[in-house]
């Protein structure tokens, strides 16, 4: 049984519940026993970092250190979202390749009566744990419905494997982890060029055009491969893929139908476990046909037509923005 | 004609050179035989004023042990240099320092402090010693203690050097023929300032065990070696023997019993620093090229300050630590 | 007891003390008369009679006032405060030989680049000179008169490495009338070279400058050819190396073979090339490289043979008309005795695979260098018919990628110097064999040698199209229809400062060169230094370019880092000067900075046994005791130091002569 | 002598050259930036999937601090365009830590003020709004709220989206807040104080 | 103390890396501070532990033992033994009261003239921090007068 510090992150809890629900689907059979970081915050995404430096790197450094608490059976902190991993071992990296900052942050970090010495946890991503750890043989004999047949593209996004500062991954470029686990799920893999090319990332946010054409690149891609699925190990690249996915059509007047997974859900069908505890339904762009050629019937999934109503919004220290209510109603 | 005259004095030393004199058994007849000995406070009762009265290099031959480490010491020394022809500096503690030299290694406070006022000593008045007593029958005084420990060649000219803790007795009898026959006219005198009554190499060259080649990857104090192999090299298994290094005459005694060379018998001829000769060679042999590992390995050697200068810390080109003389 | 106490045979006496201005360099930040002024009043003590400055030490003027002074005063010692002793140490030492004085009494100490080079307080910069200076003379009272070591020099050299520099070397010692042992690993002689089709600037044939000179090489009564052969070990040392060769086994007799390749021919098994044809041709087992292989004899491979697989077939016994077949054939195993060595290892090609951003290896058409050498060379798999991987197809367009694992942290950070040259020749041969549209992709031009620049010129009119950029990315996903079946090089026009995606048919990557995998244990075999990256090191850079560290062993071509075909022949023929000059000298003078052993010292305590890397330590049984080979010793010292009994002294370097100069140098405050 | 500011407008000269701006984006970039070592090779504009819509190139903004030319780098919209892919940092020569310094430069245009386009800073501050209230992100919130401020045409299309994520509980009506706020506070705070230099 | 302390450091090259360095530092005219003084020997495996007793006796306040960088060392290995001797040599010192920041180690190759000098500007700062360390000469051998020449009379 491999011990782990558990951060999930913000996406575990919302838009990646299907990578929560399948990750805890699937954790015993893989005999992995995770330990959530106690009252972990935010890792701060790609956002919090162009605003300050100090506070984003304290913002971060604050669950190294509850976690480095936590260490005793492990000091291995593992994050399934790939943002949350990138700046985990940034701030790991950079706090001891600078010592000025380090030891800045941990000046912070005093003031809430914490701290943290970099290098002391090692922390690593899901899919590397999964495959180095576990192991693709153990992975293999845990396969009852091997997903023969169905055709999937593997898909990283760019955090994972790089900047990869530990070295802990096989190539920058072309990774292959991914693809060996799905190749010992029994599926069909295709040597995806984009794998690790950009889903958009923010950009759907602060500005659309641009994203949509990251977004058609690899949807479009995957399509003239003849995919039936991409699966990801990605909460903001499934989110992208998923939910702009439509806008993407919208924009281009392309008709793509492109769904996509996360990794963990793939390897729980396989395990022969049901579909619903996996999360699947909870995609826009719907599974269905795909998993049908592996014979796994999901429920139509349809969002109810229903009046939109107002959106509850924080309020507290929000600037010029309108209440939504006027907004929608206009 | 008068028998040339001989004196013997014990300055900073435990007294074993002494002893090992009175061990070159019937030998010691024949220094009576051919010697007056005018000064000799162990074996007879002289006072330093009859030493004072005897005319300038009246004493043939002198045999000083101990290091300078009081006054009185000093005084003694300058006294028996002015007034003998031939001074030996007889013995580890007065050619090099010996164990008292390792008090260099420490203030005269810190050893004041140790000697009278620790769980070691019963000193229920606190007893401290003064330079200075006024007593009832008025003031007494006692020689002060120099800040370090000084080799007799430090203090004084020295003629030869007789190395050894203590001089091995076969090689006391050996020198003391010598100077007979010298004073016969049957032979020559060495060489002013030479080393006698021992070797010219070093431990290894009397030293009976297999020696080869040396790829030392840990070092072990030796009651940690069990059992030691009897038939080769002590250094070769890790255990840190100061042979090497060590001028040769006391027939390998250490070695050839089961005990690493502790180094007594000082650095051998030319060697200006006894500790740094076993420091090169030692690190020169471990087997490793990365610093963390050389480092483990060092680990081996707890204390490298009283390995490599036990016996040679007051001859050594440092002579004290900066606890001794850095206020 | 201090060093002073033990003195040598006799120490100088009368020392003359000479400051050089050196112009303004010293003289314009150090005091220097009052530098000479002070030696004489206050080093009197230690022996200065006579202490001057002078504008230019060096000049003939200058050492003429040391050799005046030596023959007035009859000096015995001489200290000169100017440049490094790299600079003019000899120099001195020669005006002080002159004199009539041995030239180890003569000290030169550094003031120029250690001091007034260096320094800007004026006041400081003098305090510190006297302080060098001081150095200098207490040292000089230790210098002992040495004598430099002759030793006789076996004038036959071994040449590591057949190809072009290799060859060059040979060529030249054998022409001057002494034997060479030339020893190539494959098969044949020829090295890269053999592989090329044109050669830049010039475009000449590869082959048809380089074989005469093969052909020459394989029968000159003076070179004893050793292909498919290895050097196991060697020792000795300069004049007098002994070197174990070890000649694998042909399987053929080469007494017997007259290379008329009929077994070749009847050979059934067929497998691809992967050394010379770089992948992209056949050959049979038993083969010779290429047509023009010399030696002619065919080597038998044994892994693919059928016969020393399965035990059958022996095809080429059968049919061979002179019985030279020997499947018993095994390894031989010889020495020879050598004077010099000649290291002329080459280079391997960098594995364009490892920069995967350039699908190397995953996309079919992306090429590296060696086999577009290889495709275009009318010798070659395709008959010179520039074609995508599918053997027919002619590429409409072609982008050539520079620095491909070179100029890269990632990979290798230094230029590989040729690939410039080499891509703007494959853009030349493109054109001219297809008439594509050409791209090249580059970081800097490099053209900096005669007649390369005008080579790009050329290149520049016949049409290509120059991209200053390093390209990202070699892709096959295209995003627009235009793109479609094309491979995509995306790169930034640095000078448009716009990307652009250039879709193409064929990509040659101009890959760099890398120092040969096994570069560290050649070097560790011949006794010779590597740089951290594993290229042999000079024993200067620029001075001395093709000598090394070890007396007596040379290196020339890609050996000591990327170079082009003439430098790589230059260094043949001046590591060959090198090597006949010492030949002809019939005796070489070894700098007498020896260590040497005294055996009474010597308690055979063996702490110095395992620490020579030339082997000059020798441990004598039966007297128990070490002794030193003073040819093998380099003169380190490290022994010297490493004696616990203080029983190894070392000439030149000798504790006296460092701890005096201590004393002296501390004697300025 | 005549008067500089009359020749600048004359000859049309720019202002003098800030040959400090290297060195200050350098030391306040997170890790070791290794900026200086930049050799203009453009492998970073080349692997950058949205350089198309950059105004200048990372390259070229590398010239531009080593030329001092401050205002245009803070005007330009290249590091707001960033997709912090590192596809550009692991291919770069010369490691040189180029998202980071886009990081560095978004920071040093918001202190400034001088980038134009204030969608993207705005959706930066959102985010940290938000986690600075409830040490953590949660997605409706924000892409609601920054719609609404930025695209309100677009709304009723996204919102379908978000609707669709809200149903599928992919998104949470109201954030969930970490127990102890006080010390994430106390720790920001603090870190505010301070500065990355030397 | 109200001027600054100018430290004394006395330098162990090697002849063909850091020494040819030293050179180097000074044909590109690269500045460092006057307080090291060199010694040239043939290799850092020359490097016996007297000589830096023998400076820190005689009045240096620091040595400093350059060499070539591991694995580049002319006489192939050879630095590494410098670089053992000179681990247990500091621990040594210690026992003595020397600070371990008083000797230094440094690699630097031909090439690193600039190198080198930075590393020579630093270590005087560091023993500028550490201050004199003004060994005594304990009056030794000098003080008194040697005896003259022995002639023995009975």
């Amino acid at each position: 049984m491999n011990e782990y510090i558990l951060y999930p992150g913000c996406s575990m809890e919302g838009s990646a519940k299907a990578y929560n629900d399948s990750l805890m689907a699937i954790k015993d059979t893989l005999g992995i026993g995770l330990h959530e970081v106690e009252d972990w915050n935010c890792c701060g995404a790609t956002e919090y970092l162009s605003i300050n430096l100090i506070p984003a790197y304290s913002l971060i450094a604050r669950n190294l250190a509850i976690a480095s608490k936590q260490a005793n059976s492990t000091r291995t902190v593992v994050a399934p979202c790939s943002a949350c991993y990138l700046n985990l071992s940034k701030a790991d990296y950079y706090m001891d390749e600078r010592p000025t900052l380090g030891q800045k942050v941990n000046e912070a970090l005093a003031a809430g009566g914490l701290h943290y010495e970099p290098g002391s946890l090692e922390i690593r991503h899901l899919l590397e744990v999964l495959v180095y750890d576990v192991g693709l043989d153990t992975i293999k004999s845990k396969v009852v419905r091997p997903l023969t047949g169905l055709r999937v593209a593997p898909y990283l996004g760019c955090m994972v494997p790089r900047p990869d500062y530990y070295n802990r991954w096989s190539d920058h470029e072309h990774p292959t982890e991914l693809d060996e686990v799905l190749k010992a799920l029994g599926a069909e893999v295709i040597d995806f060029p984009l794998k690790t090319t950009c889903c958009g990332g923010h950009m759907t946010q602060i500005g659309p055009e641009t994203a949509y054409e990251l977004i058609r690149r690899l949807v479009s891609s995957a399509d003239n491969y003849q995919a039936d699925i991409m699966t990801t190990v990605c909460p903001m690249c499934q989110m992208n893929l998923d939910a702009y996915q439509a806008e993407t059509n919208r924009h281009f007047g392309t008709h793509y139908q492109m769904p996509i997974v996360f990794f963990t859900q793939l390897m729980g069908l396989a395990f022969g476990m049901d579909a619903k505890e996996l999360g699947f339904g909870l995609e826009v762009v719907s599974a269905k046909k795909a998993l049908e050629r592996i014979g796994v019937e999901l429920p139509e999934t349809q969002a109810p037509k229903k009046k939109v109503e107002g959106l509850p919004m924080p309020q507290r220290r929000l600037k010029k923005t309108a209440t939504p209510q006027q907004e929608v109603e206009a | 004609m008068s028998k040339p005259k001989f004196a013997m004095y014990w300055a900073a030393s435990c007294g074993g050179c002494e002893i090992a004199v009175l061990n070159t058994h019937e030998k010691i007849l024949d220094v009576d035989a051919n010697f007056d000995v005018v000064f000799w406070p162990v074996a007879m009762d002289a006072k330093y004023k009859d030493v004072e009265a005897m005319e300038d290099k009246s004493i043939l031959l002198t045999l000083w042990n101990g290091g300078i480490r009081t006054e009185e010491n000093e005084h003694l020394a300058h006294l028996l240099r002015r007034k003998s022809q031939i001074l030996v500096a007889f013995g580890s503690c007065a050619t090099e320092g010996c164990i008292p030299g390792l008090a260099n290694l420490s203030s005269v406070e810190d050893i004041f402090a140790t000697a009278y006022h620790t769980v070691s000593t019963v000193n229920p008045e606190n007893i401290h010693p003064q330079p200075v007593y006024q007593a009832p029958e008025g003031e007494l005084t006692i020689p002060a203690m120099k800040p370090i420990l000084k080799t007799l060649a430090q203090v004084v000219d020295v003629d030869y050097y007789m190395p050894g803790c203590p001089p091995e007795s076969h090689q006391i009898a050996a020198v003391i023929d010598l100077v007979i026959q010298v004073v016969q006219g049957n032979a020559q005198l060495p060489p002013k300032g030479a080393v006698i009554g021992a070797g010219n190499s070093t431990v290894c060259d009397e030293c009976k065990r297999k020696r080869d080649v040396k790829h030392i990857t840990a070092f072990h104090r030796i009651q940690e070696v069990a059992p030691l192999d009897p038939e080769l090299c002590i250094l070769e298994q890790g255990v840190p023997c100061n042979g090497p290094a060590t001028r040769s005459g006391c027939n390998a005694r250490c070695p050839s019993v089961g005990a690493q060379c502790i180094g007594c018998y000082g650095p051998a001829d030319g060697v200006l620093d006894y500790g740094a000769r076993l420091i090169t060679s030692f690190a020169s042999v471990i087997d490793a090229t990365e610093p963390e590992e050389i480092e483990r390995i060092l680990d081996g050697i707890p204390d490298p300050t009283g390995q490599f200068y036990r016996f040679n810390l007051a001859d050594s080109l440092l002579r004290a630590s900066t606890k001794a003389w850095k206020k | 007891m201090s060093a002073e106490e033990k003195t040598p045979n006799k120490k100088p006496e009368k020392i003359g003390v000479y400051v050089c201005h050196c112009g303004s360099n010293i003289a314009g930040i150090v005091d220097v008369e009052n530098v000479a002024k002070w030696a004489g009043e206050e080093l009197a003590h230690k022996g200065v009679v006579i202490a001057r400055d002078y504008k230019f030490m060096c000049s003939s003027l200058g050492q003429e006032l040391i050799e005046k002074d030596i023959k007035e005063f009859g000096l015995d010692g001489v200290v000169v405060a100017a440049c490094s002793p790299h600079l003019h140490e000899k120099t001195f030492r020669t005006a002080t030989e002159k004199a009539g004085l041995n030239p180890y009494m003569c000290e030169l100490v550094s003031i120029r680049e250690q001091v007034s080079w260096v320094h800007t307080d004026k006041v400081a910069a003098t305090e510190k000179s006297k302080a060098i200076l001081s150095g200098g003379v207490h040292r000089v009272l230790y210098d002992e008169p040495l004598q430099e070591m002759k030793v006789p020099i076996n004038p036959n050299t071994l040449v590591v490495g057949g190809g072009i520099a290799g060859i060059q070397a040979a060529l030249e010692i054998a022409n001057a009338g002494f034997h060479v042992y030339l020893v190539e690993r494959e098969p044949s002689i020829g090295g890269h070279m053999a592989q090329f089709d044109k050669t830049f600037p010039t475009l000449d044939c590869s082959a048809c400058i380089l074989t005469p000179r093969m052909v020459e090489a394989g029968t000159h009564p003076n070179i004893t050819l050793l292909t498919w052969s290895e050097v196991e070990s060697v020792s000795g040392y300069v004049g007098n190396f002994n070197a174990t060769i070890r000649k694998k086994a042909r399987y053929v007799n080469e007494d017997l073979c007259t290379g008329c390749a009929v077994c070749i021919e009847k050979c059934p098994k067929k497998i691809i090339d992967d050394i010379y044809e770089a992948g992209l041709g056949y050959r049979k087992v038993v083969y010779t490289p290429f047509a023009q292989a010399v030696p002619k004899y065919p080597v038998i491979d044994r892994e693919n043979c059928t016969y020393f697989q399965k035990g059958t077939c022996k095809a080429c016994e059968k049919f061979c008309p002179t019985d030279a077949i020997d499947f018993n054939q095994e390894d031989e195993l010889f020495n020879i005795e050598i004077g010099n060595i000649i290291l002329a290892t080459g280079y391997d090609l960098f594995d364009a695979r490892k920069v995967t951003n350039y699908g190397y290896g995953r996309l079919a058409n992306v090429f590296n260098s060696l086999e577009f050498e290889r495709l275009s060379n009318a010798a070659g798999p395709t008959n010179g018919n520039i074609v995508l991987r599918d053997g027919k197809t002619t590429p409409k367009t072609v982008g050539i990628i520079h620095c491909v694992g070179s100029r890269d942290r990632n990979f290798n950070n230094y230029c590989s110097t040729i690939c410039c040259m080499q891509s703007l020749k494959f853009a030349h041969l493109v054109k001219e064999r297809t008439g594509a549209e050409v791209y090249e992709f580059y970081i800097d031009m490099r053209t900096a040698a005669k007649s390369y620049d005008e080579f790009y010129q050329r290149v520049l009119e016949e049409g290509t199209l120059m991209v200053r950029g390093k390209v990202a990315e070699v892709t096959d996903a295209a995003r627009q229809p235009h793109e479609e079946g094309k491979l995509i090089i995306q790169v930034e026009d640095t000078f448009a400062g716009k990307q652009r995606r250039i879709p193409v048919d064929m990509v040659i990557l101009s890959n760099g060169m890398e120092p040969r995998s096994d570069a560290k244990e050649t070097a560790k075999k011949f006794g010779i230094s590597c740089s951290a990256d594993s290229w042999f090191i000079e024993k200067h850079p620029k001075l001395d370019p093709v000598s090394t560290m070890t007396e007596g062993v040379m290196i020339a071509g890609c050996a000591s880092g990327p170079k082009d075909i003439p430098t790589s022949v230059a260094q043949g023929a001046a590591a060959a000067a090198r090597v006949l000059d010492k030949i002809l000298q019939k005796e070489v003078a070894l700098e007498p900075i020896r260590a040497t052993v005294d055996e009474i010292k010597c308690s055979g305590c063996r702490i110095c046994n395992n620490l020579c890397p030339f082997n000059a330590i020798s441990f004598i049984d039966d007297l128990a005791v070490t002794r030193i080979n003073p040819a093998l010793c380099q003169g380190c010292g490290t022994c010297v130091a490493a004696c616990p009994a203080g029983a190894i002294s070392g000439t030149g370097f000798s504790n006296e002569q460092i701890l005096a100069q201590i004393d002296g140098l501390l004697m300025v405050a | 002598m005549p008067d500089s500011n009359a020749l600048k407008q004359g000859a049309g000269l720019r202002q003098q050259e800030d040959l400090t701006l290297l060195h200050e984006v350098s030391v306040a970039t997170a890790g070791v930036s290794r900026l200086e070592m930049c050799i203009q090779c453009g492998s970073c504009g080349g692997s950058c999937p949205s350089a198309a819509d950059m105004d200048h190139t990372p390259r070229m903004l590398f010239a531009m601090l080593r030329a001092g030319i401050r205002d245009d780098v803070l005007r330009s919209n290249t590091p707001w365009i960033c997709v912090s892919c590192y596809h550009c940092v692991v291919r770069c020569p010369q490691n040189v830590h180029i998202a980071d310094v886009m990081y560095t430069l978004k920071g040093m245009a918001i202190k400034a003020k001088q980038y134009k386009d204030s969608t993207a800073p705005d959706f930066s501050k959102s985010f940290v709004d938000m986690v600075e209230s409830f040490g953590r992100s949660f997605e409706l919130g924000l892409a609601t709220r920054h719609y609404l401020t930025h695209y309100p045409l677009r709304l009723p299309g996204m919102a379908g989206m978000g609707l669709g994520m809200l149903t599928k509980k992919r998104m949470h009506l109201v954030p969930s807040r970490i127990k102890d706020m006080e010390q994430l506070t106390a720790i920001l705070d603090k870190a505010k104080t301070l500065e990355l230099t030397e | 103390m109200s001027e600054k302390f100018e430290p004394t450091i006395i330098g162990f090259t090697c002849n063909w890396c850091s020494y040819r360095a030293a050179d180097l530092a000074g044909t590109a005219r690269v500045k460092y501070p006057p307080n090291v003084r060199l010694v040239r020997l043939m290799c850092s495996g020359r490097m016996d532990p007297t000589f830096v007793m023998k400076a820190l006796a005689g009045g240096a306040d620091g040595v400093m033992i350059t060499g070539c960088h591991p694995g580049e060392c002319h006489y192939i290995d050879q630095n590494y033994k410098a670089l053992r001797r000179f681990l247990l040599l500091r621990r040594t010192l210690a026992g003595l009261g020397i600070e371990p920041g008083r000797v230094k180690l440094v690699w630097a190759s031909a090439a690193e003239g600039v190198h080198l000098a930075a590393e020579i500007t630093k270590l005087v700062e560091e023993i500028r921090a550490l201050g004199p360390l003004d060994w005594p000469t304990w009056n030794g051998h000098e003080e008194h007068q040697p005896e003259p020449a022995l002639e023995v009379t009975a």
